[in-house]
């Protein structure tokens, strides 16, 4: 597959940022708003799968590799797992929000009820929310690419 | 004493459940094998959304919240996990179907066997 | 029709109709009285925001109560992704 | 932590302890042994003594000597047919006949709960 | 000293799941350095989970039930709201099964894997496939049973597909991951049910408040139908040989886990979720009384036997040498739950319609049912090894194709020689300790599933004679000349499982005693279950 037309390519690149931002901005407040890694990775990586359609998967092969995608989606993991287990050498406990009420970073506490959400509250989950949405880009954009590829190289007549 | 109050979205439920068990059982190409386990798994995520529906509620977030009965937050965290789950198993369903072509060049679930020996 | 298929239609009618009774026999959609309080999620509800500092209550129980779930949730993300490029890979010839 | 080691273990209507078993195996062998130790030495290599007799018959190759898999319990499965058939019915190698089977036990349980 | 040991005891139960995690997420980036390096790496995380695995199951047989509460010390237990790890003497067996088989699995893959591509994943998968297993055992909370769940059918689909060049590892994988997602949803189907009626997710407080409604009968029904299926009881079966036979040898050996970690699903629901309704009187005809225990135990009674029947026929006509032991498996699988269903349907009977001894039987037959489970294990994990490795020496799995390989390796023949006296039941091996409680206690349940399980086992003799005939003995066949023993790690692998069976056949009462008993009292005792997380109420 070589991609799609110019207007096509023109287009999905154009709307390209403002997807990625959106899901960014998903993932950044997601323990404040509807939202959260999960969703605002899928949103990123549809947004990456809109440039592999109109670009064609070669052309994407090219670009990124599925080995730095593999590196990615294990950091996300690693940093995910390594929160917690942080918990268990700072609280004691595995899965521990440890960050939260502490002096560190992300450590208001909202008053209770109706608020207008703060960013810098939450302890540990904004930190997961974002290894998550790494994750997510990663491994969803790596299984579209995969596939998208492998067909490519096998389509045609061959058996 | 069956209440009858309102067990239409569980209906719905069950409906989905088994429209995705008839499309496993009866049909015989193996995508739309495929698209059965999706919707048996939709109808499965339906029925947790719906336990967690309270009447007159809102979404359990407090971010300006207009205050008042919020509905339950634990079967959003499950459908959620959940519908992660089903992606990840149709990818690997679809990447499964594609050797299977390559292999057999059908899709015919009866005819796709393995070597006796 | 085929034997197959006769079986597979008297089952699949036994099935069907016993989980038909099962929608009947839930809980009213949306009504909690008395004996049936969700106290799990009115707990989950009411702390979420002392306990988590999250003021999305989903998120709270995604990432703190249940985050185990999540990381499970997380590696099987992982496991597809590792599977797919697995089955796709370059065979050595 | 010896004594709980070789233990003799009880079943509730018996009792098995593999020591002495191996022990009175060992014992048996020696017993076999000594008996086979009687036998005639009469055994010469590379005589017509050691060659293969096939009615009189030249021997194969040893490839086509080798009984084939396929050929062992040949005489089992032909007299039981009817049952193979009935077993090879059922393996169908079908997806969707995996999941009926599952199907139709969910029913069986279904019923035999619903009724009772 | 001690102080780090007494923590590490304390965190166990995460740990073990988070090791091999871990060690998962890291192996990908360890694989891009080096192989060698990766594979010594995957060998020291499956060493460092069986290390906690032993201290945690030391702690268990020790001190009794153990919790472990995820993201806080002092957790509410009223409701229960976060996820709970609870371990009691049945997890602690598993997880010991579940550490064994992916050690063995790891080393043997040294050798097994070395010309293969995409090691890297292979390794991780097996890695997730062992966390996925040990979180399945030793979780206290229904949804995150069906996460693990489904790590670990997703994880080994994919590695039954590791071969994607050969069209029966691809459609073996596709059938597998067919029936366990199926399986899997059912199981969320069933969870979905019981939060929507006791708005509760952990085990020990959906046993403490279950009731025996219509509901309740929907959600057992789904539950044992859906894990039954994954633990491939008959006539639910089929997808078992064709995924043992498609996956290489070693993945073969940890799905043996998966299997029996479903299995342990199934006594789980059944005996601990629903221990407290075993008694409740459904309907009584004069003095007999139906119980559900009475049910489900000659339901699984029935579909025991059929699984030995038809696993043993089966395996006799099969010519494949990996698919012939898988439905060796099958068939063993039977013996378990032929011993464990005759256990329910004489253990939990009404009082004063049984006798004593008749209950001593019944737990006697559980002992040898669960005893079976790790023999079964070992056993089948050696043969497939041996398989594995005639396949290495030779690239060839028909039988036809086979012969006189004793010739040429001596090592792998002993090796399959044990195996082959321990699956069929032949003393001194452990299968033959296990079976012959099997044999005695069910013999006094009725003597007709006692004679049904020696004759299926004679059979069993009779096909594993079949493949040492045309294997391993006869002349050297001149299209596999050139075979070779295989390399050391393999055998250092098969040696590992062989030492292990014979160890648990020389001993049997130390075994029984030390690991098998708790086991068994675990399984017996849900209010204790109940009680370690709810604290006596």
């Amino acid at each position: 597959m070589s991609g799609m037309s110019k207007i096509v390519k023109t287009i999905a690149s154009l709307a390209f940022p403002f997807v990625m931002i959106y899901g960014l901005y998903i993932i950044a407040h997601g323990h404040l708003t509807p939202g959260g890694g999960f969703q605002g990775g899928a949103i990123v990586a549809s947004g990456a799968a809109m440039i592999l359609v109109a670009y064609g998967s070669v052309w994407t092969m090219g670009k990124v590799k599925e080995k730095h995608l593999s590196t990615l989606e294990s950091t996300g993991a690693i940093v995910f797992i390594g929160t917690a287990i942080l918990g268990l050498l700072f609280a004691g406990v595995f899965f521990n929000n440890f960050l939260f009420d502490s002096n560190l970073i992300f450590n208001i506490v909202p008053t209770g009820g109706s608020t207008v959400g703060i960013l810098n509250s939450a302890g540990t989950l904004p930190i997961m929310n974002f290894a998550v949405g790494l994750k997510v880009v990663a491994g969803l954009f790596a299984i579209v690419l995969v596939m998208a590829y492998a067909t490519t190289k096998m389509g045609g007549n061959e058996k | 004493m069956i209440p009858l109050a309102n067990p239409v979205p569980y209906i719905a439920v069950i409906g989905l459940v088994l429209v995705g068990l008839f499309a496993v059982v009866f049909k015989r190409n193996l995508i739309k094998i495929v698209i059965g386990i999706t919707i048996i798994e939709s109808g499965v995520n339906l029925f947790l959304i719906t336990l967690g529906y309270r009447e007159n509620s809102i979404a359990p977030i407090y971010t300006s919240s207009p205050g008042g009965l919020m509905s339950l937050p634990v079967p959003q965290a499950l459908t959620l996990t959940s519908i992660v789950i089903g992606v990840a198993v149709l990818a690997l369903m679809i990447s499964f179907i594609v050797h299977i072509y390559r292999h057999y060049n059908t899709l015919d679930a009866s005819k796709i066997r393995g070597d006796e020996e | 029709m085929s034997k197959r298929n006769f079986a597979a239609v008297i089952f699949f009618t036994i099935v069907a109709v016993f989980l038909f009774f099962t929608a009947l026999m839930m809980h009213p959609f949306g009504i909690f009285d008395d004996n049936n309080q969700p106290e799990m999620d009115d707990r989950i509800i009411d702390n979420s925001q002392t306990e988590t500092g999250a003021n999305n209550a989903v998120t709270g129980v995604v990432f703190d109560y249940r985050g185990f779930d999540t990381l499970g949730e997380a590696t099987v993300l992982f496991t597809a992704v590792a599977g797919v490029i697995l089955v796709f890979r370059r065979l050595k010839k | 932590m010896l004594d709980q080691i070789i233990s003799t273990f009880e079943t509730g209507s018996g009792f098995w302890n593999p020591l002495v078993w191996l022990t009175a195996l060992v014992i048996a062998f020696l017993i076999i042994y000594i008996l086979r130790g009687f036998g005639k030495r009469e055994y010469k290599k590379g005589t017509d003594q050691t060659q293969a007799f096939l009615s009189g018959n030249p021997e194969y190759e040893k490839d086509k000597m080798h009984v084939k898999a396929n050929n062992v319990y040949w005489g089992f499965t032909e007299s039981l047919k009817s049952v193979y058939n009935f077993f090879d019915k059922m393996h169908t190698g079908n997806v969707s006949d995996y999941v009926l089977w599952f199907v139709i036990i969910m029913g069986i349980l279904f019923l035999i709960f619903g009724v009772i | 000293m001690n102080d780090i040991l007494s923590i590490l005891v304390n965190h166990s139960p995460a740990l073990i799941v988070a090791v091999p995690l871990f060690g998962a997420f890291l192996t990908p980036l360890v694989g891009m350095i080096n192989d060698k390096l990766r594979n010594v790496f995957v060998i020291f995380i499956t060493l460092l989970t069986g290390f906690f695995a032993v201290i945690l199951v030391n702690e268990v047989f020790t001190n009794g039930i153990k919790t472990y509460c995820f993201g806080a010390e002092n957790p509410s237990v009223n409701p229960v709201v976060r996820i709970f790890f609870e371990v009691d003497g049945m997890s602690a067996f598993m997880a010991l099964i579940a550490v064994i088989l992916p050690i063995v699995a790891v080393i043997y893959s040294w050798g097994f894997a070395k010309e293969e591509t995409g090691q890297s994943k292979y390794y991780t998968l097996i890695l997730l496939m062992t966390a996925g297993i040990l979180g399945m055992v030793l979780t206290g909370d229904m949804f995150n049973f069906f996460v693990f769940l489904e790590i670990t059918s997703i994880s080994s689909a994919a590695l039954v597909a590791f071969w994607t060049n050969k069209k029966n590892s691809v459609q073996a994988a596709f059938k597998y991951i067919v029936i366990s997602s199926i399986g899997a949803l059912m199981v969320l189907f069933a969870i979905a049910i019981f939060y929507g009626q006791y708005n509760a997710l952990n085990m020990a407080v959906i046993a403490n408040s279950i009731g025996f409604g219509f509901l309740d009968k929907i959600a057992l029904v789904v539950l044992i139908a859906a894990l039954t299926m994954k633990a491939a009881i008959a006539p639910m079966h089929m997808w078992l040989p064709d995924a043992y036979s498609g996956a290489p040898s070693p993945v073969t050996v940890v799905i043996v886990g998966t299997t029996l970690a479903s299995l342990y699903g199934v006594f789980r629901v059944v005996f601990t979720i629903y221990g407290k309704q075993f008694l409740t009187i459904l309907r009584s005809f004069g003095d007999f009384a139906v119980t559900p225990s009475l049910i489900i135990g000659v339901f699984i009674v029935v579909l025991a036997v059929l699984t030995m029947i038809i696993g043993v026929f089966m395996a006799l006509k099969s010519n494949n040498f990996k698919r012939m032991i898988g439905y060796a498996a099958v068939a063993e699988i039977g013996y378990m739950i032929l011993a464990v269903g005759s256990a329910i349907s004489t253990y939990f009977i009404p009082t004063g319609t049984t006798t004593v001894t008749m209950a001593e039987h019944g737990k006697m037959a559980l002992t040898g049912g669960i005893f079976h489970m790790i023999n079964d294990a070992l056993d089948i994990g050696l043969l497939f090894l041996v398989a594995g490795a005639v396949y290495y020496a030779t690239k060839e799995t028909s039988l036809n194709k086979l012969g006189g390989l004793s010739r040429k390796m001596k090592y792998t023949t002993v090796f399959f020689l044990i195996g082959l006296f321990a699956v069929s039941g032949l003393p001194p091996m452990n299968g033959f300790a296990s079976k012959l409680i099997i044999y005695q206690s069910t013999y006094q349940v009725n003597p007709v599933l006692a004679i049904v399980a020696i004759l299926c086992s004679i059979m069993l003799l009779a096909v594993f004679v079949k493949v040492f005939h045309s294997a391993f003995l006869g002349p050297e066949i001149s299209s596999i000349k050139n075979v070779k023993e295989v390399p050391r790690s393999m055998l250092i692998a098969m040696g590992i499982l062989a030492a292990l069976i014979i160890f648990f056949g020389l001993f049997p009462e130390f075994v029984i005693t030390n690991i098998v008993e708790p086991a068994k009292n675990a399984l017996l005792n849900s209010s204790e279950y109940i009680s370690a997380i709810l604290g006596g109420v």
